[in-house]
């Protein structure tokens, strides 16, 4: 296929979705290269770009969007997270569902979205084609660029199920106190965030691991400190007081 | 005097209406709630809304509750608010409604910018305003059986029940005045970025008259919030009740929480959000811009200005790790820190985007056929502005004076400079100078908090929140005011959460700005007014007719006008 | 002077700062659940099956709304926000990780309980040792509340006797 | 006459068109700094769009039909235009078959749109049809003065026989005007713009038929663009050997394309009142320039 001219079908979405679809039209990402076009009709469409979670309001009308598309291809697009899976809305009392989806189940893969419509169309005996589906919340433009790249096969797929046994009972020991740790972390959480509190206190594990003495360990610190943002270095200073305050009360166990 | 009408504005309120005002209660420094009889309520709001002296009065919200788990009562709060230098006040008008008799005098004729809130306690809680002029479903989808109300406390929030729904009771639209012909616009239409419907009532290309239906995007987040979420996962919904203004309401729910929790927020966190909220600004104005364009077939313009947009997502995705859901606001503060390498992302941004931005203004503004598809389109007056309590640029465009920031002062507009522009024109040009102009005010905006960013921590310890406590938060969002209502529960949870988006109170006005213009214009003039639907949560519009002499029939222009519903 | 970017035709890496889907680290994974209860789309489940004496801790990116709520709870550091963002697939299953991890039996009645081997494990660590004897509290841990109810009832009822014969 | 003289032309028309429609959208790309779609993006498109069954909302006949017999008229005007030393066919008289055939694509669109009780169709129709009305005499106009100064009613004739006059060069400005406008360009396409009425007329029409219509459209822009170039490099290139006038005609056309899709990109659409005033007045003033040329100056 070189050619994809596409119905933009919000069934509810905040409109996350929709500004990175533009985006995606726009000079830096051009999805007119690989022959996307978004059209003001659906009977001139091969594919939807679906968005949201299905409202019942929307329902209907997508429901006749979609029948008033050519029966061949029409492809469903679902980007976003709420148009694969229904999103953080998923068991509202707006929101549509198929009765035997019900609305409090553990099912997984999760249901909603789009596809309760598709699974409807397809009980109906309507003809639906393929379901791509786009997750994200929303979905950066090169993800969605991905997505329909992925649907032209212009690129593998990188994703598959993943399933792990975790039998054995090794969870891993860090080189500091975990208790002490977790206090860190919670503190720091609140000085400059998890995001990069988690990353000091990384950095600073790694110092303990390399240092063979407090010395040494000081004088690391003050080298990354030296060479770090400030906020990262006062976050630094902080986790050496407390380390060893703690190693000083004797907390360190063998 | 009553206990607690410790402001100028509340005592003249209370000494107005003396006994009739029962209970006067201070919630929080800026907020006054007063109990009144249900059958005052019309006359105290009227009184405060039409205070000429009193500046931009302004209708901000209107809660309906379900309190009877905790007093056996319904309850219905206007919100009114007052603007453009009179002072940050915000006076609750507040009475109880027994279930046995839930009507009240409805504010509506008084004030028709109560309209929609009317409908909704109505859709949502079942209360009854008397002599509202239009009580149609506003909110809930037309297949919802009639007499249940998903906003009361004995409704489950994952019971979706259905009526048998046929073609004959649809949403009753209105019928067509004499001599014009039906012009459906959307729910799906190209210029509509989000499904609504509207019902163009057209004489030739001419608009006579609208109707439509909203609502296509009513996802249930209050409901959701109140039994699903807890107060830290409330802001992530908060955040995708609109995915471009989405921080506007985070901040907005946060900062109702930590009022009505007495959390104090760290200073450096208020910064830290007032810079994500103009970067937020910056990214919808320019997007508005590009789109009015669109819509005004200048694709080149549109292109351009999503060009020279990016740079701020790129910005927004290395600040907070997503481009547009942010993630920054958890209650009581930031959820990341602005390093100093991101605070040089964030000049090296602006300084790029400053120049390109006027540069895009300027070719924009001298394209002869843009500028005559605007000038003098979709005028709104100033009076229609203020009748519909219209909010926001769409506002601010019809000459009335207001801004949340600057009349309101919330996080660390306080310590900040900027201006506020307003226009009187009220036509399609002057939005768009009004968006422009807010974005270099925008950008000085950023510069400053950058330059006074202080130290400390981002997010504050707190150990519980009371319960049944209410307040408001508030912010002004890319499209105007988003006022927030909450009131706290148990057990981590919100008791009432009501979201009053910014196009909730300018889309009623938008059938005053379109009559009169032409079906071509319409599409125009809605973005203008930069509709979020989603933010509203619920929306659907009408059109015109075509200049045939045949009058279609009604049957036909059903078929043709139901084509994509 | 196009700006276009070559994307999908060249491979590009999210910035450092980019919440892209997140990802469940079997090795430190000990399926206490805190994710879940921070999830705002109920994107993570914990689905125990007493019969078995399994827990799943499921993950659906699908379903993930990238907040990274599940990576700022996560006591071990399993659960980390990865680059990644190529997830766009035909089939909803590619979406799904599951952790499957062992309840603890209880040794008094032979039930499964609520908790896995490596809460226990990962207890054990936190747990100040010079406060606690660790042989203790691991056979304690082994054993089901309700059995800990019954045995500590009849604790009270030994003590009571010892007290009024 | 034998058949190639018609089949070579009347397909390379065809062919071109959609390159041409190609081209434009790179050039556009440019304008605003993107990639852009491939040169044969329109190709593609049309194969896409040939191979597909169509949805049909009526069981009018009209609206089947239209697409085709706009086709086909697009076509017919092909054939009495000069390609080089060849013109298909050329008669006496032709110019007014030329426009009438020109003028019958904008009436298979009109009847289209006004086959379906939708109200986009009919508002896609309706503008069509006051953009017809008011840009058809200024294209009859213009082509007159020139009909007037060469003496001559034959389109292929006419070129070569015209004498240099003020007239003239006012006559070829009005009929750059005219196949601006007739051809739907920005800010002239109020009929078939997406973001107000959904492509007008073409709103309903779906896979093959769609398809046929769109190349209709193209093929009646490509018409006319060389129309217009036709009159200005056939003059300045009497004596050349035919392959050369040929490839001029081409340059001429590529050229004018290139310009006028360049002004495109640079404007947003005007209102339908707007263009029809703007029409009115190039129409007052082609009258003018009617008085002029019947002086003889």
């Amino acid at each position: 296929m070189r050619s994809v001219w596409v119905f933009h079908l919000d069934t509810g979405a905040c409109n996350g979705c929709e500004i990175e679809l533009f985006d995606a039209l726009t000079p830096y990402y051009d999805a007119e290269r690989f022959g996307v076009k978004l059209v003001g009709s659906p009977r001139h469409a091969h594919a939807v770009l679906a968005t949201g979670p299905l409202t019942r309001q929307s329902y209907h009308a997508a429901k006749e969007v979609i029948k008033a598309m050519p029966p061949k291809p029409r492809i469903i697009i679902a980007i976003g997270t709420c148009a694969c899976s229904g999103g953080i809305f998923y068991n509202g009392y707006p929101i549509h569902r198929r009765p035997e989806d019900g609305r409090k189940g553990s099912e997984y893969p999760r249901r909603g979205g789009i596809d309760e419509l598709v699974r409807d169309l397809r009980d109906e005996g309507e003809p639906v084609g393929p379901v791509m589906y786009i997750p994200g919340c929303p979905p950066r433009p090169e993800e969605i660029l991905y997505g329909i790249a992925l649907l032209l096969g212009l690129v593998e797929k990188r994703v598959r199920p993943e399933e792990h046994e975790a039998a054995g009972l090794e969870v891993g020991r860090p080189p500091i106190d975990e208790r002490l740790r977790l206090t860190l972390r919670e503190r720091l959480r609140h000085v400059i965030g998890h995001f990069d509190a988690d990353r000091v206190l990384e950095d600073f594990m790694g110092l303990v691991s390399r240092a063979k003495d407090e010395e040494e360990l000081h004088r690391l610190v003050e080298d990354y400190r030296s060479r770090k943002d400030e906020r990262l270095g006062a976050c630094m200073e902080l986790i050496e007081t407390e380390y060893l305050r703690w190693k000083r009360g004797g907390g360190e166990r063998s | 005097m009553i206990e607690g009408a410790d402001e100028k504005h509340v005592r003249e309120v209370c000494e107005r209406f003396g006994e009739r005002i029962k209970r006067v209660e201070r919630i929080a420094q800026n907020q006054w709630l007063l109990l009144v009889d249900k059958n005052d309520v019309r006359e105290v709001v009227s009184y405060v809304i039409n205070r000429k002296d009193w500046g931009e009065t302004q209708l901000s919200t209107m809660v309906g509750t379900d309190e009877r788990p905790i007093r056996g009562r319904f309850s219905i709060i206007y919100w009114l608010s007052l603007n453009g230098g009179e002072g940050d006040v915000f006076i609750g008008v507040k009475a109880y409604l027994r279930e046995e008799d839930l009507s009240y005098p409805s504010v509506t004729p008084e004030h028709p910018g109560a309209s929609w809130y009317e409908r909704e306690v109505h859709d949502l809680l079942g209360i009854e305003p008397e002599d509202h002029p239009d009580l149609r479903r506003l909110v809930l989808p037309d297949d919802w059986p009639y007499g249940v109300y998903p906003l009361r406390k004995d409704f489950d929030y994952t019971d979706s029940p259905r009526r048998e729904f046929t073609e004959e009771d649809k949403y009753p639209y209105r019928k067509p005045p004499e001599g014009t012909v039906v012009h459906p616009l959307g729910p799906y239409h190209v210029a509509l970025d989000e499904p609504g419907h509207f019902r163009l009532f057209v004489r030739g290309e001419e608009i006579v008259d609208v109707d439509y239906r909203l609502f296509y995007q009513h996802r249930g987040i209050e409901k959701i919030a109140e039994r699903r979420l807890t107060y830290d996962q409330v802001n992530f919904i908060a955040e995708r009740i609109c995915g471009i203004c989405g921080s506007s309401h985070a901040v907005a729910y946060a900062q109702a929480i930590e009022t009505a929790g007495g959390i104090e927020v760290p200073e450096r966190a208020a910064y830290i959000r007032t810079v994500m909220l103009e970067i937020e600004r910056l990214h919808s104005h320019i997007l508005n811009l590009g789109l009015a364009c669109h819509d005004a077939g200048f694709d080149t313009a549109f292109m351009h200005a999503f060009r020279i947009r990016e740079p701020v997502m790129w910005l927004a995705e290395r600040l907070t790790g997503n481009r547009k859901t942010y993630g920054m606001v958890l209650v009581g503060g930031a959820r990341r820190d602005f390093l100093d390498y991101r605070k040089g992302l964030i000049e090296k941004t602006l300084k790029r985007l400053k120049e390109e931005f006027r540069e895009w203004v300027d070719s924009t503004l001298s394209t002869g056929t843009f500028v005559k598809r605007c000038e003098g389109v979709g005028v709104l007056s100033y009076r229609d502005a203020k009748r519909w309590s219209s909010v926001g640029p769409w506002a601010r465009a019809s000459g009335r004076n207001i801004d949340v920031r600057r009349d309101h002062p919330y996080a660390a507009y306080r310590d900040l400079d900027f201006k506020v522009p307003v226009y009187r024109e009220g036509d399609v040009l002057a939005r768009c100078m009004v968006r422009a102009e807010e974005v270099f005010e925008s950008i000085w905006i950023i510069e400053q908090a950058l330059d006074q960013m202080p130290g400390g921590d981002i997010l504050a310890d707190y150990r519980e929140i009371p319960a049944r406590k209410e307040a408001l938060g508030y912010v002004e969002a890319p499209r105007g005011e988003d006022v927030h209502y909450v009131m706290t529960g148990d057990e981590n949870t919100l008791y009432r959460w009501r979201v009053r988006a910014s196009t909730y109170n300018n889309f009623p006005s938008l059938p005053d700005a379109l009559r009169g213009n032409t079906i071509a214009d319409a599409p125009l003039i809605i973005a203008s007014m930069d509709p979020c639907y989603s933010c509203t949560e619920r929306l659907q519009v009408v059109d015109v007719n075509t200049g045939r002499v045949t009058v279609v029939k009604e049957e036909e222009l059903v078929r043709g006008c139901c084509r994509w519903e | 002077m196009g700006v276009t970017l070559r994307y999908p035709f060249v491979s590009i890496e999210a910035p450092p700062e980019y919440r892209g889907v997140p990802h469940i680290d079997p090795e430190l994974c000990i399926g206490c659940g805190a994710c879940v209860n921070a999830c705002p789309p109920d994107a993570l489940m914990r689905i125990d099956d007493l019969k078995n004496g399994t827990r799943e801790i499921v993950l659906d990116i699908g379903r993930c709304i990238r907040c990274a709520r599940c990576e700022e709870v996560c006591p071990t550091g399993a659960v980390k926000m990865t680059g990644r963002f190529e997830v766009a697939s035909l089939d909803r299953r590619d979406h799904v990780e599951v952790v499957r991890l062992r309840l603890v039996r209880c040794e008094a009645c032979g039930e499964y309980t609520d908790y896995t081997e490596r809460q226990v494990v990962k207890a054990l660590q936190i747990l100040p040792e010079e406060e606690y004897d660790a042989e203790e509290i691991k056979a304690y841990s082994r054993i089901c509340r309700r059995c800990r109810r019954k045995l500590s009832a009849l604790g009270a009822i030994e003590a009571s006797r010892r007290f009024a014969p | 006459m034998a058949l190639w003289e018609i089949i070579v032309p009347v397909s390379l028309v065809l062919t071109i068109a959609p390159i041409l429609d190609g081209m434009g959208r790179k050039v556009k790309a440019k304008v605003q700094m993107r990639q852009g779609p491939p040169i044969l993006q329109t190709w593609y498109d049309l194969t896409s769009l040939l191979s597909m069954e169509p949805i049909l909302p009526t069981d009018g006949l009209s609206f089947r039909l239209a697409p085709y017999v706009a086709l086909a008229s697009a076509v017919a005007a092909a054939t009495v235009l000069p390609y080089g030393g060849l013109s298909p066919l050329r008669f006496s008289g032709d110019f007014f078959v030329f426009l009438y055939v020109v003028a019958m694509v904008s009436i298979a669109y009109i009847v289209a749109g006004f086959s379906l009780p939708n109200t986009y169709t009919n508002a896609g129709a309706n503008r069509e049809m006051m953009m017809v009305l008011s840009i058809e005499p200024v294209l009859g106009v213009a082509i007159g003065i020139l009909a007037i100064n060469s003496h001559s009613l034959c389109l292929s004739y006419m070129p070569l026989h015209l004498h240099a006059s003020p007239s003239i060069f006012l006559a070829i400005g009005l009929l750059a005007y005219a196949v601006y406008v007739e051809g739907g360009f920005v800010p002239f396409d109020a009929a078939e713009a997406e973001t107000e009425i959904l492509e007008g007329t073409l709103c309903e029409y779906s896979g093959r038929l769609l398809g046929v219509f769109k190349w209709a459209l193209m093929v009646k822009r490509f018409v006319l663009l060389w129309l217009l170039g036709s009159f200005i490099v056939l003059p300045l290139t009497k004596g050349f050997p035919g392959w050369a006038v040929f490839l001029l005609q081409l340059t001429a056309v590529l050229a004018i394309y290139f310009a006028v899709v360049t002004v495109e990109a640079h404007n947003a659409r005007l209102r339908i009142d707007q263009a029809i005033r703007m029409n009115t007045k190039v129409f007052l003033a082609s009258l003018v320039v009617l008085l002029i040329a019947s002086l003889g100056w």
